[in-house]
C-alpha cells in the first residue's frame, strides 16, 4: 500500500451479475491509474466510488467523507447521494446530453453561474473553440471525449474519475491534455482516478496504479515500483513485460545481493530476495527493452558478475518497430522464445546483417514474480 | 329560424340584482321552443334566470336519478316520466302533458315516392331504436298495426334518436324515415309524404314534471305554467307542436 | 437518409417506395375525405354568423378553459405517476399499467355512468362529498373531471413509454454533476421525454376537446357552464343541422391552428437528435 | 434504481416522495373507484345471464372480430405511413401530421357524420362506390372504418414517436452488415420501436373498442352486424340499466383480461433496455 | 502512393456542416492505418467508404466493383447500397443492437444460416466466451468493442474498416486480436483499413500509412517510409516526433551525402536532399529515441562525420518511462529544449547522477520536413 495520507478509501463488495466485486486499496493524494484486463471490474470500480452503483456491503470515504457504509449484517446502510459527494466522472461512453450542444454540455454541472473556468476558455484549453453551439451528435468521437472532460473539470469537483478518458485523442491532443489534468491536479489538489489501457498514460500521468483482475485488486503501489516490481504473472503481463524465465533457486552469493537459479540448465543471475529458498521453483519477467545487445568488441570489458547472464541467441524475426525493432530471439538450452527490443542506432551498429547475437540480461531487470 | 340565437343573458351584471336560478332538463328536440320560451319567462319575471340542458331524455333520466340539480323535467316520451314517478324524483302533484306531436314518414326531397304504400318496395327505411327511442317505439307500434312492420324487417336501420333517422333521410342513406313532424319541419332536404294514421299508434305527448327535491319550486312552477298556458302554447305551435 | 440516398440504385426499391407510397396516400385521402366533406357541406353557409353567436363563442370558451384545466391537472398528477410507474417496474407497476388503460375502453356514455355512480350525490365518494356540502356533478368542474378520466391514460401511457426510453446513463451523469434528482428530473428526463410527452398532451388534449358521451351524462349540458363544443353540436345537430356542421367546422380550424402551432414550437429545436447523418 | 438507492439518505428526499406517493394515489384512486362503483352496483346482478345472452355474445364478436380488423388495417397502412413520416422531414411531412391528429378532435358523432357525408350513398367517394354497386354504409366494414378513423391517429403517432427515437447509427449498421432496408426495418426498426408500437396498438384498440358515436352514425345498429358492445349497452341502458352495467363490466373484464396478456407478453422481454443499473 | 494494384479508391467531396472534406487516395492490398489527429475526418472517410455517408461527388471503388461515381457537373449519379458492398464496419461507437443479445448481434449479418465460423469459436478468439447470452447493456466497454468487432468478421466481408477497434482493450487482448487479424487478412486474403490513435498498432499491424489531417490526406505510403520520412511537421507530431531543429542549408559534402544547415550558429550534419537550395530554410524532425547519449569514454572511438552532430547538453528534466527514462534537455547554442528517451541500462550507465551528457544527431535520423 502506498504511504502518505489516505484520500481515497474503498472496501466494497458488488455483485453485477454472475461477477462478484471485492475491492479493497487505500489511495494517498495523488493521480491514480487503474490498470486492468478488458472485463475485470475498472469502471466498476469507479461507478461505485462516484455512487452510480451501490455496494452490497462495506466503506467507501473520501478523506474524512464517508461516501457509503454498510456493515455485513446491519440491514441499514448510509449513502451519500452522487450529487453531493462533488465528484467529477467522465464514463467510458462519455454520458453527454444529447439535447443540449457542447457550451450547455459543459456548464451543465456549474452551480450558480459561476464556473471555475469561463467557457471559452475550457473550450480553448480542450481544442475545442469554435464547437461550443455544435449539437453532441455533430461532433467527432475525440471531441465528444474532450466535451465530457470538459464538463467534469468544470463543476469543480473534489476528486476526478475518468474511465479511458484519452482513449479517443491523438497523442498532439492527448498530450497536452496529460500536461494540463497534471497542472490542475497540482494547482488545486485534486486527486485523479483514471482507468487506462495506455502504459505511456499511466506512466506519464500517474503517480500510482491499481492493478485490478476479476473484480480483485492485484498490485496497487507507486508507479515505479509496480512497473519495476509486478507482483504476479498477470500484472506483469498487462504491463507490458513478455518475456519470463521459470527456473530454480540453486544457490547465493555470499553478501546476499545475487541469488542464482537454474535456467533450463543454464546458470542464472538474479536479484535476491528475501524469503525463497533453495529447490524452489521461480518465475522472473523482463522487459524486451532491457534486455541488452552486447556489443562485438564490448564482452572483454564486461564486468565479471555479468558473463553469468550472457546468452548467445538466433535471430528468429525482425520487426521494425516505431522506436526501434523488434527481434524475436531463440536459444539453445531452452525452447522459449524472447523478445527484445533494440534502439534504431542499436540496431544499425550491432545488430544489422547479424544471425546471432549476444545479449546480456543483466539481474537488476530482471524481476521475480511470485 | 335564427341560428344560434342562444339565450342571451338578460340585463347583466350591472344590474347588480341576484337572481334567481331555474333550471330545465327538456329533451333535446325542445331546443328551439324552449330557449324561446326562456327568453319569455326571464322577461316576465326579473329576477329569474332559466337555465336549460338539453340532452337525450335518457341521459337526463339518468342524471335525474344521481342527483342532477335540476328543477324541471321535460322529456320527449311519458316512458322516462313514469319511470321517475315510480322512484319518487318527481312530484306526481306536478306532471302536466303540455304538446302533442305526430309521426310522419319522410322522404329525400328528390325521391319519387308519393304514398305510403310504395314504403315495402323500399330498401333502407330508418326508425328510432324502438327499445330505446319513443319515435322508434311510436313508428313500430303504427306499422304493426297497419301490417308493414314484417315485411320491413332486414330494411330498418335503428337510430340512437330521432334525428340521426332524419339525418339519414336528408342524406339520402335512408329511402324513408319516420320522424316527428316537429323534426321534419326543420329540415328542408326531406319531404313529409304522410302522417302516419292517428289511431294507428298511442299519440305522442309531452310530459313536464317538477322534481320533488327542486331548489326553485316556485319558479318551477311559473315555468310549467307558462309552458302549458297560452303563450307557451302559442310558441310550441310555432315550431310544430300540437295541443295535447 | 440512409433510405433515400441508395434507393434511385435499385428498382425494387422504386416498386416498394410505390407501395409505401400508395400506403401513405389511402391513409391521407381517408382522413382528408370527410374533413374535405365537412367543408364543401359548408358551402352557403355564412361563418360569420358563429362569430357572433353567444352560444358558438360560450361553447369554445368553455372548451377551451375545461380542457386547458384538464392538461394542466393531467401534467400535474399524470406526469409524476407516469415517472414513478416508468422507473419502478414490479408487478404492482405492472396491473397499475393495465388499471391505467381501462378507462379508454369505456364507451364514453359509460364512463360518465360510472363517474355519476363513483362522484354522484348518492355516489361512493360523491356521497361523502355532499357530506361537506360539495357538489361536482353537473358542475364546470365535472366537465374537467370527465375528460381527465377519459383522456388522461393517453397521456400517461405516452408519458411512460417516454421515460422509459430515456438511457440512465444520462440521469446518472447528470446526479454525478451535482443536480439533485429534482434537478435531474427536469434538466435531463423531462426534455429527452420531451417529444413523447408532447405527442400524450396532443392526444390527450385532442380527446378531451371531443369528449361528449362522458360529459353530456356527468356533467350535463348547461349553456355557458358545462356545454363544451362537442355539446353544442349536438345540440345544434338536433334542430339546425347547418349551424352543427358550422361549428364542428369551427372546431377543426380552431384545433389546426393550434396543433400547428405547437408543432412549429415543437421544431424550433428539431433535429435534435438527429443530424445530417438522420 | 439511481433514485431509490439514495432515498433513504436524505428527508427532503422522502418529503418529495410521500408527495409524488400522493399523486400516484390520487391518479389510481380517480381510476379506481368508478370502476369499483360499477362492480358494486352489480351486486345481485346475475352475469350468468350474459354468457347465455345471444345479444351479449352477438356483441361481444362484433366488437372483437372489428377491433380486430381494424388493427390489422392499421397496422397494415399505419405503420409505413408512421414509418415514412418520420423519415422524411419537411414542411409535408409537419402538416401531414397535424392533419393525422384531427380525427382525435372531432366528437365521435360528428367523425360518423363526416364519415357518411364522405363514405355515404352520396357521399364524396361513396357515390362512386355507389355506382360500381358498392354500398360501405351500414356494414359491417362501415364499424372498421369508423373505427379506424378515430382510433388511427392514435397509434400511427405513437408509432412515429416510437421510430423517431431511433439511433439513426443502429439502423446504419444493420444496412452495413449486409440486410437490405426491409430486413432493417424487421431486425432492427421495428423491434426497436416496438414499446412505442404496442402502446400506440392498445390506445387504438381501446379506443376502437369503446367507440360508440360514430359507429351508430356511420354504420347503424343492426345486432349481430354492427352493433358493438357499446352499441349494445347503448340500447341497453334506455331499458335494463343492470343489463347495461353488466355489460360494461364484461366489457372491463374482458379488456382487463387482454390487457393484462398483452404486458405479460411485452415483460416476457423485459429489461431490454436497462439492466442492472436501470 | 504505395505501390501495387489498388484495391481502393476514393476521391470524394463531402460537406459535413462547415467542414468540406475532400479525399483522393489510392489503396494497394494490406492494412492500412488511418492516423490523424482527432476530428480530423477519419471516421468520415470509413463512412464514405462504407456507404453510410455519400460523396457530393467523385468516385470510390474496391477492387473493380464501383461504390458510387458522380461527376461534378453531372445530376445522376451511382451509388452502390452499403447492404450490397459486402463491408464489414465497426464503427467508433460500435453500434450495437441493444435489443439482441451478444449472440444474435455477433450473428447478425450472417447470410442463411452460413456463419464463416462457428459463433463459440467467434466467441472464443475475441475473449467472450460464457458471454453469449449476455445483453450488450451488460457487458464492460471492451467486450462491447469486441463484440462490434465479432459481429463485422462474421459476415465475410471482401473489406474491413475499423474504426478505432482496440481503443477500449488491454493489452494482452489486443496483441491477441492483431496476431488474430493479420492471420485473417492473409488467409482471407482482406484488406483491412483501421483508424488509430495508438502507432504502436499503426506500426505491428499495418503495411501502408495514410495521414489525414482537417479532411485531406497529408500523407499516404508504406508504414516504414511514412515513419521515417514524414513530409510535414504536423505528420511528424502526429508520429511522435516531439523534437524540431529550424535552420538554414548552408553547404553540402562532394558526394552529396550529406548537407550542413546552420543551427542557430552551429554547423549540423543532415542527410543530402533533392532540390534544396542553399540559404534555403529548413525544419529537421529527430525522435527521442533517435538522439543518443554518447558514452563518457566514447568520443574520441566516433567517426569522423558525427563529431559535427555532437552537443554538449544540461539535463533539465528527467521522467522515468515504461521503456527507459525520458529526459528533456537544454542547449547552450539555442533555447528550443529536445527530449530523449535513454533505455533503462543506458541511463543506469552513461546518465544516471550526471547533469551534462553529450548527445549526438546522427544525420541518418534527421528527417526533413517540407
Ligand atoms: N449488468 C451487468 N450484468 C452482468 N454482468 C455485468 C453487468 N455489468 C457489467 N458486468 C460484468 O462485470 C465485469 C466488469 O465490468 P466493467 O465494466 O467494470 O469492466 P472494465 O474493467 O471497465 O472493462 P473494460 O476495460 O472492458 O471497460 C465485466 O465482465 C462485465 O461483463
Ligand atoms: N453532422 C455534422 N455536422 C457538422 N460537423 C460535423 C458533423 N459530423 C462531423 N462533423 C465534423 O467533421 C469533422 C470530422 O469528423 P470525424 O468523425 O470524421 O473525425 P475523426 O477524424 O474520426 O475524429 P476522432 O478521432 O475524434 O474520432 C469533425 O471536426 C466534426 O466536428
Ligand atoms: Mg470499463
Ligand atoms: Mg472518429
Amino acid at each position: 500500500m502506498p504511504g502518505g495520507f489516505v484520500v481515497l478509501k474503498v472496501k466494497a463488495e458488488k455483485k453485477l451479475g454472475s461477477m462478484v466485486f471485492s475491492f479493497d486499496l487505500e489511495l494517498p493524494f495523488g493521480i491514480t491509474a487503474v490498470l486492468g484486463p478488458s472485463g475485470s471490474g475498472k469502471s466498476t470500480l469507479l461507478k461505485l466510488v462516484a455512487g452510480i452503483l451501490e455496494p452490497e456491503e462495506g466503506e467507501i470515504k473520501l478523506k474524512e467523507q464517508v461516501f457509503f457504509r454498510k456493515a455485513p449484517q446491519e440491514k441499514k446502510h448510509y449513502s451519500l447521494p452522487p450529487y453531493k459527494r462533488r465528484i467529477g466522472y467522465v464514463s467510458q461512453n462519455y454520458g453527454l446530453f444529447p439535447h443540449l450542444n457542447v457550451e450547455q454540455n459543459i456548464t451543465f454541472g456549474v452551480q450558480g453561474n459561476k464556473p471555475t473556468v469561463p467557457v471559452t476558455k475550457m473550450l480553448d484549453w480542450m481544442r475545442l473553440s469554435g464547437l461550443g453551439k455544435r449539437r453532441i451528435h455533430q461532433l467527432s468521437g475525440g471531441q465528444q471525449q474532450r466535451v465530457a472532460l470538459a464538463r467534469a473539470l468544470m463543476t469543480g469537483p473534489s476528486l476526478l474519475l475518468l474511465d479511458e478518458p484519452f482513449s479517443a485523442l491523438d497523442n498532439l491532443v492527448k498530450n497536452k491534455l496529460r500536461q494540463d489534468l497534471m497542472g490542475i491536479h497540482r494547482e488545486l489538489e485534486l486527486p485523479i482516478i483514471f482507468v487506462t489501457h495506455n502504459l505511456d498514460d499511466a506512466m506519464v500521468l500517474g503517480d500510482y496504479i491499481v492493478i485490478i483482475d476479476e473484480g480483485r485488486v492485484l498490485q496497487i503501489g507507486r508507479k515505479q515500483d509496480v512497473f519495476s516490481r509486478p507482483n504476479s504473472i498477470q500484472t506483469a503481463k498487462l504491463l507490458g513485460v513478455r518475456n519470463f524465465i521459470h527456473g530454480m533457486v540453486t544457490g547465493h552469493d555470499a553478501v546476499k545481493e545475487r541469488m542464482f537459479i537454474d535456467w533450463d540448465g543454464k546458470k542464472l543471475a538474479v536479484p535476491w530476495a528475501e524469503g525463497v529458498q533453495l529447490g524452489q521453483k521461480v518465475t522472473y519477467g523482463i522487459r524486451g527493452e532491457n534486455i541488452n545487445v552486447v556489443k562485438t568488441n564490448q564482452n572483454q570489458q564486461l564486468e565479471p558478475e555479468l558473463t553469468t547472464n550472457l546468452f548467445s541467441a538466433q535471430i528468429v524475426d525482425t520487426v521494425q518497430g516505431l522506436m526501434g525493432y523488434r527481434l524475436v530471439l531463440s536459444f539453445a538450452h531452452t525452447s522459449r522464445k524472447m523478445e527484445i527490443i533494440v534502439s534504431n542506432a542499436g540496431y544499425e551498429r550491432h545488430v544489422k546483417g547479424k544471425k546471432e547475437i549476444q545479449v546480456i540480461f543483466e539481474p537488476q531487470f530482471l524481476c521475480l514474480l511470485r | 329560424n335564427q341560428p344560434g340565437a342562444g339565450p342571451e343573458p338578460v340585463g347583466g351584471a350591472e344590474e347588480g340584482a341576484v337572481k334567481k336560478t331555474l333550471v330545465i332538463g327538456a329533451a333535446a328536440s325542445l331546443n328551439e321552443a324552449f330557449t324561446e320560451l326562456g327568453r319569455l319567462f326571464e322577461a316576465q319575471n326579473p329576477g329569474w334566470k332559466v337555465e336549460f340542458s338539453f340532452a337525450g331524455s335518457g341521459n337526463l333520466k339518468t342524471g335525474i336519478e344521481q342527483g342532477a340539480p335540476l328543477d324541471v323535467f321535460a322529456p320527449a316520451a311519458e316512458k322516462q316520466m313514469n319511470e321517475l314517478l315510480d322512484s319518487g324524483h318527481i312530484d306526481p302533484n306536478t306532471v302536466r302533458l303540455f304538446a302533442k306531436n305526430e309521426l310522419v314518414m319522410v322522404v329525400p326531397q328528390n325521391s319519387s315516392v308519393n304514398s305510403r304504400e310504395e314504403i315495402i318496395h323500399l330498401d333502407i327505411i330508418a326508425v328510432g331504436e324502438p327499445e330505446s327511442v319513443p319515435a322508434g317505439q311510436y313508428a313500430k307500434e303504427s306499422l304493426t298495426n297497419l301490417g308493414y312492420w314484417e315485411q320491413l324487417e332486414g330494411k330498418l336501420v335503428f337510430t340512437k334518436d330521432v334525428r340521426q333517422a332524419l339525418f339519414y333521410v336528408e342524406r339520402g342513406e335512408a329511402d324513408a324515415g319516420f320522424v316527428y313532424a316537429t323534426d321534419a319541419a326543420k329540415s328542408e332536404t326531406v319531404r313529409i309524404v304522410t302522417p302516419m294514421p292517428e289511431e294507428s299508434y298511442q299519440p305522442v305527448l309531452y310530459p313536464i314534471g317538477i322534481l320533488s327535491n327542486a331548489g326553485n319550486r316556485e319558479g318551477a312552477e311559473m315555468w310549467v305554467e307558462l309552458v302549458t298556458g297560452d303563450q307557451g302554447q302559442g310558441v310550441l305551435s310555432k315550431y310544430g307542436f300540437q295541443k295535447p | 437518409m440512409v433510405f433515400r440516398s441508395h434507393s434511385s440504385a435499385s428498382p425494387g426499391n422504386l416498386l416498394s417506395r410505390i407501395g409505401t407510397g400508395c400506403f401513405l396516400g389511402i391513409w391521407f385521402l381517408f382522413i382528408l375525405v370527410p374533413f374535405l366533406s365537412l367543408f364543401l357541406q359548408l358551402t352557403g353557409f355564412d361563418m360569420g354568423l358563429l362569430t357572433g353567436s353567444t352560444l358558438a363563442i360560450r361553447a369554445v370558451t368553455t372548451s377551451f378553459t375545461t380542457t386547458a384545466v384538464s392538461l394542466m391537472i393531467l401534467v400535474v398528477v399524470g406526469l409524476p405517476t407516469a415517472y414513478l410507474m416508468a422507473k419502478h417496474e414490479g408487478s404492482l407497476t405492472r396491473y397499475g399499467e393495465v388499471l391505467l388503460d381501462l378507462p379508454m375502453v369505456l364507451p364514453p356514455a359509460v364512463a360518465g355512468v360510472l363517474l355519476l355512480l363513483a362522484f354522484g350525490r348518492n355516489g361512493l365518494i360523491g356521497s361523502l362529498l355532499a357530506k361537506q356540502g360539495i357538489t361536482v356533478t353537473f358542475s364546470w368542474f365535472a366537465v374537467v373531471l370527465a375528460q381527465c378520466f377519459v383522456a388522461g391514460p393517453l397521456f400517461v401511457k405516452s408519458a411512460i413509454n417516454g421515460f422509459r426510453a430515456i438511457d440512465p446513463e444520462l440521469e446518472e451523469t447528470a446526479l454525478t454533476l451535482g443536480k439533485c434528482p429534482w434537478q435531474v428530473f427536469w434538466q435531463v428526463t423531462f426534455p429527452l421525454a420531451l417529444p413523447s410527452l408532447t405527442s400524450g398532451l396532443v392526444m390527450a388534449w385532442a380527446r378531451a376537446l371531443g369528449e361528449f358521451g362522458a360529459t353530456i351524462i356527468f356533467a350535463g349540458n348547461f349553456p355557458g357552464r358545462t356545454q363544451t363544443l362537442p355539446l353544442a353540436i349536438y345540440v345544434a345537430m338536433e334542430n339546425n343541422f347547418a349551424l352543427s356542421m358550422g361549428l364542428s367546422a369551427l372546431m377543426v380550424l380552431i384545433s389546426f391552428f393550434l396543433l400547428t402551432l405547437i408543432k412549429l414550437l415543437e421544431r424550433k429545436d428539431a433535429g435534435r437528435f438527429r443530424g445530417a447523418k438522420g
